[in-house]
């Protein structure tokens, strides 16, 4: 099976091989395990990390402010009164979907590209959730009682309100979370032994060797491995799929117009895919050329990560038209006055921005040229992660200051809270991606060794 | 803070424990059984020590938010505190329990006339102001600046100590100078003294003032009210021979022609007026009946909106319209006749007159002119309506004056008075520009000025006495009927303020009256019975005036000529409709209470016409140079539907910087631009636009109904043809659910309001805000659209947009029972209760503000910041003005209407003990208590034959947005209005739904 | 000191296979062999019977789901029942959603600590780290173990089968 | 590099059983917490059950009530027709005091009150949130006696809280108010004795009373 695909593999000329070039398993384990023992990391590498690290303490000034003051100072008002926690969310959750179905999926689907990003892929899909998760305790009003959506035994008598989209958001993430955290790690075992047998410090040969768990690679280990590992990527897909269609509902529970819709699940699921593709392509470029890792994500990579934005991107457009077109089909006034505003009023630059984003420059992707060109590759997916976060801004604000009575319509207006808080957990994510790829292998090491295998096997 | 980290803690008569629910109404009792007795003062000053310090004048905005609502009670987290500390009394005042509220009979004035109140008193803290149902101008309605009272009497800025020369020193040495005067005066006989006092109808101060003037006949008495208008004094004195007050009797109305004339928003007897007029347009089913409302203004006012019939003029053409009108009645109509009104509407008008004959009534404005009065008279008069829906009484206001400000300057100058007392009025800042009141007050020698805020004129008096507060304060004040009120004090003075009768004593040479003893003494004649109940129920028995016969002389005169510039613009000056003419800028309650209208707030703005706006160019907020007799304002523009065109209306009472909440507040000082000889409107107005803008807050932002069914209204015609006209042409509500139904087998509230009725007064949502301690978040916050009102009052426009129909619309918390807030709150924060209401538990919320998002109402109100200060050792004197049957919010939590469900608790728990049901009309919010036209009626929906059950069994009740099938619990009557079928093009003819 | 095995070091995966399959053919039991990533067939070469780890996950999935809606109804329907906007106490469609989540939840915790459990991880010490060839991080190596306790192990003879079974290094390995 | 130059033994012979330990203890210790913090909560540590008060003048209670044998609202008058049972105002204390006891020095708080008008500063023992709402006139109403809540108060020389006051608390009758009724003429008594027929009297109580438990756990009830 695992041979046939290498072989399609080898087979598709023109397709980008996955790998280039012959590789051997000393050499593979002693590159990639090298970034990380050696530690020797180019100069730009800890100047990009200062910088983010300015925006973690950016992101933490912003988070004390806003507990302290209150979310009255933020953007939101009355009859908008929810902002960018929200969009900001919903944001980061996209981007956290692309990493597990990059690994899930793509391994059921024994995808032989997957081996050499899924490790980062998951990574970032960690560390996206994890900010995704501060945002809706940022939202709250008491963010300190966040954990009565638990059901704690308290002194109250008080359980959680089941039906609440909120409850059920918060079963999902924590879920999600838990889940790629275990499949991450679990991933990451073979790869530890790997680093602790080969650390040269005592501390490091601690710190891995208390990771990998005495993993030796045995045979019988192997097989309940592989048995596991492919019975977790087969619970994260359905779990991927239900946590985006879950934030979905958040909004289609509500009968605000505008969030009152029955495609957000699937349009927000292939939005997830689309910003989360994106983000791999915009964290994948730099990294491959920054280590010279071209041989082992190689354009083959890029190419098919593109086509997944592009398929994903359809999806979404199709998602903008149906939204239209059942808000003038329902004959709703309600639903109709408010699709109008969003074209025209107060909202409608956003509005605009983020079609040109989405929907036109995503078509650049059908071109090769353009997929297999880097430069353009890349700026491709930082203005679609742009376009999807006004995605998200646009229907979380446009609804509710257009809603049933003319009296109550208003805008909101951001703060510098907004960005601060933004552009803050921007750069923590990055800070973490860096952090990561200094103590842990961004690639694989035990499946390439096994493509190469296979290949030398098929060969 | 460090305003208030300097006051003692508060030991208090453990507001914890006597904060809990009252018990039921007692029967009001007069005070002077408690009042007066030392406990009493003690136990104030142990519940408030913080009144006792002084405040310095400038306080930084987030303290000053927290004097505008600090709060009593915590919601928080003494629950796992250490014990507090609660404090018993020493002597405990028979009659108060603990814990049970009292409620005192008194009267508030309103421009100098009363107005009957109930106020109720916590442990002798007052904290609200209802309406007095056996007083005539109150028939226990109450106005939005009565419910504001309460806040005023802990005003933190008050005057707390007599100044001299702006020192502050003892009212002994006060008195010791007032000796020496009085002995000077007794030998000149008064000569040189003059007093300055301003509107007002008190027996006490008109005997007081007459005894004086025996004593001193020298002794000169001028008045200054920037808002009294004396064309109504001057046309009755110059038709009958004496001045007279007209009083009106809309409940006998068929039609009614107002000219200029707000008698539901500005005159004494508004709120009975409204009673009766809104009585009189009460439809439930086609065979009612309603009268007819004409009204020709100048400016836009509630009294319009209610109108049938609406013609926007300018000021000076109302003389005019006038005019013709009368031809037309007595068949004299030429060609001469003007537009607007048109011809046919003129006729159209008359022949309802006619045919209503002595059931007419026409109504003149008291800011127009005398000849417009006498106009008003004289058309009266000839359809026989006088002694029926008009009567003429003797001036209630009525004083022994020997003249205005201008006189009192004028002898300033020429030196015949030489030392002034100004008791109450403020002429330097609200003084017609055009008299230099600094420069005459100067000159003088002595001035005394009484007051409750150190004022513009205070700081330069010689002396100043702190005012007491009228629910500190005892007196008496007649209606706008003549019908006399006992004002008797809530609490001792708070910051040893003086009555008027008192200073007026002083004069006399009584130095320590007693402020009671002095209204006392004028109703000697009055038996120890009597008085008690005339102090109890907060009326003396038949004092009312009786109407006096009058003969309509054929020869009412000419109008004056004046010159219309044709191409200038008019200017027409309004006293706010909260502020007045600036008294009550300091009240936060009312700087951030929307105005009915324009739905302004913290601020005011120069009203334009929409044409006229666009033949000028401008646009909302921007700033406008106004420029008239050599003085000239900046001020933001406000373009309003409804005004006529090339008229600017400008308000009175902004752009005054004393005071630290006034001085939050935008807007101009109207009073610049005012002279003399045009108080109320004038011609030649420069009009020069700026292209800077300034911030206008408004409430709200968009004013059409965009075609939606939301305010659904027909006339009476329409309404008779098919009575379930808000059904037309509007999606049918859903019957079935998904869901199956709850049982509410016990109580089931429900509130239904009646359009027809409601006038947009703003009353309810001010009493709102008093009862459920509802926080102000001053105008940073408003703009941001962070205001909190549980209530509001949508006001939309539809029709034509230079004459369109103005449509009021409560909106409180519908209380669906589907609701949707509720099945999205994720821990249960809202919730429904066993009787149908939509609980919100403010200590279990978490601020998802989901509910808000989810609701279409949007009648859900977030504390996004802390607007009230919770600890009672740091929060302002203001916080005893709390309710403390109901949580003071913390930040971060939603709130909203509960329809007064401490009222429902509080009346249950009685019931429960008493073993009994609960009665219908047992239960009242505090919406439905103060509106004036009775036009929110709640109860228990389960209750055959209840008032609420009546009003929704009418066929013109429907549910604001029913095909969203939340099944609200609150409910509207459709607006039926009553235009004359002759009069085309008139929107509203046919019914609209929006 | 005590013997664990002996254990030797193949090229490539084949020549392990082969050599597994070999000396399971000469009737050796406790064996082991360890690879830098999986060699397919190997685990069943060496004997290992069919693992019933799904079982285990199927089973943590059914638990969390169950427990959780469990813990839902009981919550609203005896513990505190209320009237939330209308809805009926027990509104199943949301209550699925949550037991969903937590079924996946279950299922994803069961498989990885059965599979820790049924490898017997953590281990930290283990005999074969002892061996001087033995390394598992070098990649590019395959050994087979065979341990002393494994009653065909005859010390020499074994040793010599294994080389024979073309092992670049053999080598005793110390408890 | 060659071959078995590393020596990859990392860890010790008896790394295993620490490792054991550690994970097993982690769990044990998870446990542990969850049970230790839902039993601290309803610990007198956090509801200060049985914690006497100390108090400015050291009033007793067991004195007053146990052996002189006052009625409670001798002094918390308002308790049958006010949301708060009120406390003794000065002069009340003095009634007696000035004449026994006339000048112990325990009293000096009291007499220097009554002399300057200052009034007496309690600290308070059974206290609830400030947004919590709870009335004596109802439940002494509906026959819930004084001792139901405030425990042996003749046996408590200084007051002390005799239950948590936590809304599970206050839960627990308002669900069931049954077992905690009495005839209304007997909830002043302490250390009453239901009698034999008391199921059938507590049943009855609930249909003449008109208590209707569905309604008593609405928020409202407590929380406005």
């Amino acid at each position: 099976m695992a041979e046939a695909v290498a072989a399609r593999a080898e087979k598709a000329v023109p397709r980008a091989p996955v790998l280039r070039g012959r590789h051997d398993f000393p050499e593979i384990s002693g590159r990639i395990s090298a970034i990380v023992l050696q530690g020797r990391l180019p100069r730009f590498f800890w100047a990009a990390f200062f910088v983010c690290f300015a925006f973690v303490l950016l992101f933490l000034y912003s988070i004390t402010y806003l507990i302290s003051v209150g979310v009255g100072a933020y953007g939101i008002n009355i009859p908008v009164a929810w902002g960018t926690m929200i969009s900001s969310f919903v944001w980061w959750i996209g981007i956290g979907h692309a990493g597990t179905l990059i690994s899930a999926v793509l391994l059921l689907l024994r995808q032989p590209w997957r081996a050499s990003i899924n490790r980062f892929a998951e990574a970032m899909t960690l560390f996206a959730v994890a900010m995704a998760g501060l945002y809706p305790i940022l939202h709250l009003g008491r963010p300190w009682f966040f954990y009565w959506l638990l059901p704690l035994p308290n002194t109250h008598m008080h359980w959680p309100q089941w039906r609440s989209p909120l409850v059920w958001d918060f079963a999902a993430i924590a879920t999600y979370a838990t889940v790629s955290l275990l499949f991450w790690y679990m991933g990451l075992l073979p790869d530890l032994g790997v680093l602790r047998d080969r650390a040269k410090s005592r501390p490091a040969q601690l710190f891995y060797g208390i990771l990998a768990l005495g993993w030796r690679g045995s045979a019988f280990h192997w097989a309940r491995y592989r048995t596991v590992y492919f019975l977790m990527a087969a619970l994260a897909t359905p779990l991927v799929v239900s946590v985006h269609s879950i934030v979905a509902l958040d909004f289609t529970f509500a009968i605000t117009p505008g969030y009152h819709s029955t495609i957000f699940p699937p349009y927000f699921v292939a939005g997830a895919l689309l910003s989360g593709f994106a983000m791999v392509l915009t964290i994948a470029i730099p990294l491959r050329w920054a280590f010279a890792v071209e041989d082992l994500i190689t354009l083959r990579h890029m190419e098919n990560a593109a086509k997944l934005m592009i398929a994903a991107g359809m999806i979404v457009i199709y998602g903008y038209a149906s939204e239209a077109f059942f808000a003038w089909y329902s004959g709703q006034p309600y639903e109709r006055a408010m699709m109008a505003q969003r074209a025209v009023g107060p909202y409608a630059p956003l509005f605009w921005i983020m079609l040109f984003c989405n929907c036109i420059v995503l078509q650049l992707l059908w071109l090769r040229s353009v997929r297999l060109n880097m430069p353009i590759l890349f700026s491709i997916a930082l203005i679609i992660n742009v376009g999807m976060w006004l995605e998200r801004y646009v229907i979380v604000v446009t609804g509710p200051s257009r809603d049933y009575l003319p009296s109550s319509w208003g805008e909101q207006s951001l703060t510098w809270l907004d960005f601060g808080i933004l552009f803050g957990s921007l750069g923590t994510f990055f800070a973490l991606v860096f952090l990561f790829i200094r103590i842990l292998p961004a690639i694989t090491i035990f499946e390439v060794e096994e493509l190469i295998e296979e290949k030398s096997g098929a060969a | 803070m460090s305003v208030i980290a300097d006051i003692k803690p508060f030991p208090a008569a453990d507001l914890a424990a006597l904060r809990r629910a009252a018990t039921g109404r007692e029967p009001w009792r007069s005070l002077d059984e408690l009042a007066d007795t030392a406990e009493f003062r003690r136990f104030v000053e142990e519940e408030f020590p913080a009144i006792a310090e002084r405040l310095p004048l400038s306080l930084d905005r987030r303290t000053l938010l927290k004097l505008m609502g600090a709060s009593l009670s915590l919601a928080g987290l003494t629950a796992c505190s250490e014990a507090e500390r609660i404090v018993p009394y020493v002597h405990q005042p028979e009659n108060v329990v603990p814990g049970k509220p009292l409620y005192y009979a008194t009267a508030l004035s309103s421009d100098g006339y009363g107005i009957g109140a109930v106020v109720e008193s916590h442990e002798g803290r007052p904290t609200k102001v209802e309406g007095n149902p056996d007083h005539p101008a109150s028939r226990g309605a109450t106005d939005a600046i009565m419910q504001a009272a309460v806040l005023s009497l802990f005003d933190p800025e008050r005057s707390r100590t007599p100044l001299k020369q702006g020192e502050p020193a003892s009212y002994g040495d006060f008195l010791k100078d007032m000796a020496k005067l009085a002995g000077g005066l007794a030998a000149s006989g008064g000569q040189g003294l003059a007093l300055l006092i301003e509107a007002t109808t008190s027996p006490t101060t008109k005997a007081q003032i007459g005894s004086l003037k025996q004593r001193y006949p020298r002794l000169r008495v001028y008045r200054h009210d920037p808002l009294a208008a004396s064309a109504n004094e001057q046309a009755t004195a110059k038709l009958f021979g004496r001045p007279l007050t007209p009083i009106y009797h809309f409940d006998r109305a068929d039609v009614v022609v107002s000219f200029d004339a707000d008698f539901l928003g500005e005159e004494p007897g508004r709120l009975a007026y409204a009673r009766d007029f809104a009585r009189r347009r009460r439809v439930r089913q086609s065979t009612d009946t309603m009268s007819r409302l004409y009204v020709v203004e100048s400016t836009p006012t509630i009294t319009g909106a209610a109108a049938d019939h609406r013609g926007a003029v300018k000021p000076s053409a109302v003389e005019g319209v006038a005019v013709a009108i009368k031809a037309a009645l007595e068949g004299g109509l030429h060609a001469a006749s003007l537009s607007p009104p048109s011809l046919e509407w003129t006729h159209a008008l008359v022949d309802d007159l006619r045919i209503a004959g002595r059931n007419a009534l026409v109504v003149p404005g008291p800011h127009q002119t005398p000849f417009v009065h006498a106009l008003a008279f004289a058309m009266n008069a000839r359809l026989g309506a006088v002694g029926n829906t008009l009567d003429f009484i003797e001036p209630p206001d009525a004083m022994p004056i020997d003249g205005d400000l201008a006189a009192l300057c004028q002898a300033i100058t020429t030196g015949s008075v030489d030392s002034a007392m100004v008791l109450g009025p403020n002429p330097l800042r609200t003084a017609p520009s055009d008299l230099d009141v600094r420069k005459a007050f100067s000159k003088l020698e002595l001035l005394v000025h009484w007051g409750l805020y150190r004022d513009e004129t205070a700081f330069l008096a010689q002396w100043h006495i702190p005012a007491a507060h009228e629910l500190e304060n005892w007196s008496d004040i007649r209606a706008y009927d003549g019908t006399v009120s006992i004002v008797q004090p809530l609490i001792q003075p708070l910051f040893g303020g003086k009555s008027l009768p008192q200073l007026l004593a002083v004069l006399g040479g009584e130095f320590n009256a007693d402020m009671q003893a002095l209204v006392r003494a004028t109703w000697a004649a009055m038996d120890e019975a009597g008085w008690r109940k005339a102090l109890r129920d907060g009326v003396v028995p038949n004092s009312a005036s009786a109407p006096v016969a009058v003969s309509m002389p054929a020869d009412i005169g000419a109008p004056k000529p004046h010159a219309s510039v044709a191409d200038r613009l008019e200017v027409r000056f309004v006293a706010d409709p909260w502020l007045r003419d600036g008294r009550n800028a300091n009240s936060p309650w009312l700087q951030e209470l929307p105005r009915p209208l324009s739905k302004l707030v913290w601020g005011n703005a120069a009203v334009v016409s929409p044409a006229t706006a666009q033949r000028l160019g401008l646009e909302n907020g921007q700033v406008v140079n106004l420029g008239r007799g050599g003085k000239d304002i900046d001020a933001p523009v406000w373009i309003m539907p409804g005004q006529p065109d090339d008229t600017v209306t400008l308000s009175l009472g902004f752009g005054r910087k004393i005071g630290s909440v006034a001085a939050l507040a935008g807007g101009y000082d109207g009073f610049a631009l005012r002279t003399t000889d045009a108080p109320w409107f004038a011609d030649s107005l420069m009009l020069t636009a700026r292209d800077s803008s300034a911030r206008v807050v408004t409430t709200q932002h968009h004013q059409a109904m965009e075609g939606r069914a939301i305010v659904r209204y027909a006339t009476l015609d329409a309404f008779r043809q098919n009575p379930h006209f808000v059904r037309e042409g509007v999606p049918p509500a859903p019957t079935e659910s998904l869901y199956p139904d709850w049982k509410y087998d016990q109580e089931a509230w429900g509130m239904s309001i009646d359009l027809s009725a409601c006038i947009g007064c703003m009353a309810c949502v001010s009493a709102c805000q008093a009862e459920n301690n509802i926080a102000t978040v001053g105008p940073d916050e408003a703009a941001l659209g962070h205001e909190m009102h549980w209530l509001r009052i949508d006001r939309y426009y539809a029709g034509a947009v230079d004459d369109p129909d103005i449509l009021f619309q409560p909106v409180p918390c519908m209380h669906c029972e589907k609701a949707p807030c509720e099945v999205v709150c994720p821990v249960n924060a809202t919730i429904h209760t066993h009787d149908g209401l939509n609980a919100q538990v403010y200590n279990r919320c978490i601020g998802t503000r989901y509910c808000s998002q989810n609701c279409p109402y949007k009648v859900r109100r977030f504390n996004f910041l802390e607007y009230q200060e919770f600890d009672k050792d740091s929060a302002g004197p203001q916080q005893a003005v709390h309710n403390p049957d109901v949580t003071v919010r913390s930040r971060g939590v939603m709130e909203k209407c509960s329809y007064c469900v401490q009222r429902i608790v509080e009346k249950r728990i009685r019931a429960q003990i008493e073993n009994r049901e609960i009665a219908d009309g047992e239960v009242v919010t505090a919406c439905q208590q103060a509106c004036p036209t009775q036009a929110i009626t709640f109860g228990d929906l389960n209750r055959k034959g209840s008032g609420v059950a009546r009003e929704k069994a009418a066929p013109h009740n429907y549910a604001l947005l029913e095909e969203l099938n939340t099944r609200p619990r609150t409910t509207y009557l459709g607006k039926i209005t009553n235009p004359n079928g002759l009069i085309a093009g008139k929107p509203g003819t046919e019914t609209g739904n929006g | 000191m005590s013997l664990h095995g002996v254990i030797a070091a193949f090229a490539d995966p084949n020549a392990l296979t082969q050599a597994a399959r070999a000396m399971r053919d000469k009737g050796y039991r406790r064996m082991d062999a360890f690879s830098p990533f999986e060699v397919r067939g190997l685990a069943e070469i060496l004997g290992m019977p069919r693992t019933r780890l799904p079982w285990t996950v199927l089973g943590g999935g059914i638990a969390g789901g169950l427990l959780v809606y469990a813990l839902i109804l009981y919550s609203v329907e005896i513990d505190y029942p209320v009237n939330v906007g209308g809805r009926p106490l027990h509104s199943w469609p949301p209550f699925t959603v949550i037991a969903f989540e937590a079924a996946i939840l279950g299922a994803a915790l069961a498989g990885f600590v059965g599979m820790l459990r049924a490898n017997g991880l953590p281990r930290y010490y283990h005999p074969v780290f002892n061996a001087k060839t033995f390394t598992y991080a070098q990649g590019g190596k395959f050994y087979l173990l065979v341990e002393a306790a494994d009653p065909r192990y005859r010390k020499g003879v074994t040793k010599g089968q294994l080389t024979r079974l073309g092992a670049e290094t053999v080598e005793e390995v110390e408890a | 590099m060659q071959i078995g130059e590393g020596m990859p033994q990392v860890f010790s012979s008896n790394a295993n059983g620490i490792a054991r330990f550690v994970l097993w203890g982690l769990c044990f210790f998870a446990i542990f917490v969850a049970i230790g913090g839902t039993a601290l909560l309803r610990s007198g540590f956090i509801t200060g059950v049985g914690r006497p008060v100390a108090q400015a003048v050291p009033f007793s209670h067991k004195h007053h009530v146990g052996d002189i044998g006052l009625d409670c609202r001798y002094c918390h008058n308002g308790v049958e027709t006010s949301a708060s049972a009120g406390l003794p105002p000065t002069e009340v204390c003095m009634t007696c005091h000035s004449q026994i006891f006339t000048n112990a020095d325990m009293l000096a708080p009291v007499r220097a009150s009554l002399a300057s008008g200052q009034p007496l500063q309690w600290q308070r023992v059974n206290s609830v949130p400030d947004f919590v709402y709870f009335n004596h006139s109802i439940h002494i109403a509906k026959g819930v006696a004084c001792e139901t809540c405030h425990g042996d108060v003749d046996d408590m020389p200084l007051m002390h809280r005799a239950h948590s006051l936590s809304m599970e608390w206050c839960l627990g009758c308002h669900r069931d108010p049954g077992p905690n009724l009495r005839p209304p003429q007997d909830v002043f008594l302490l250390h009453w004795k239901p009698p034999q027929d008391i199921e059938e009297v507590r049943g009855s109580l609930i249909s003449i009373l008109d208590i209707h438990p569905e309604t008593m756990t609405d928020c409202y009830v407590c929380h406005r």
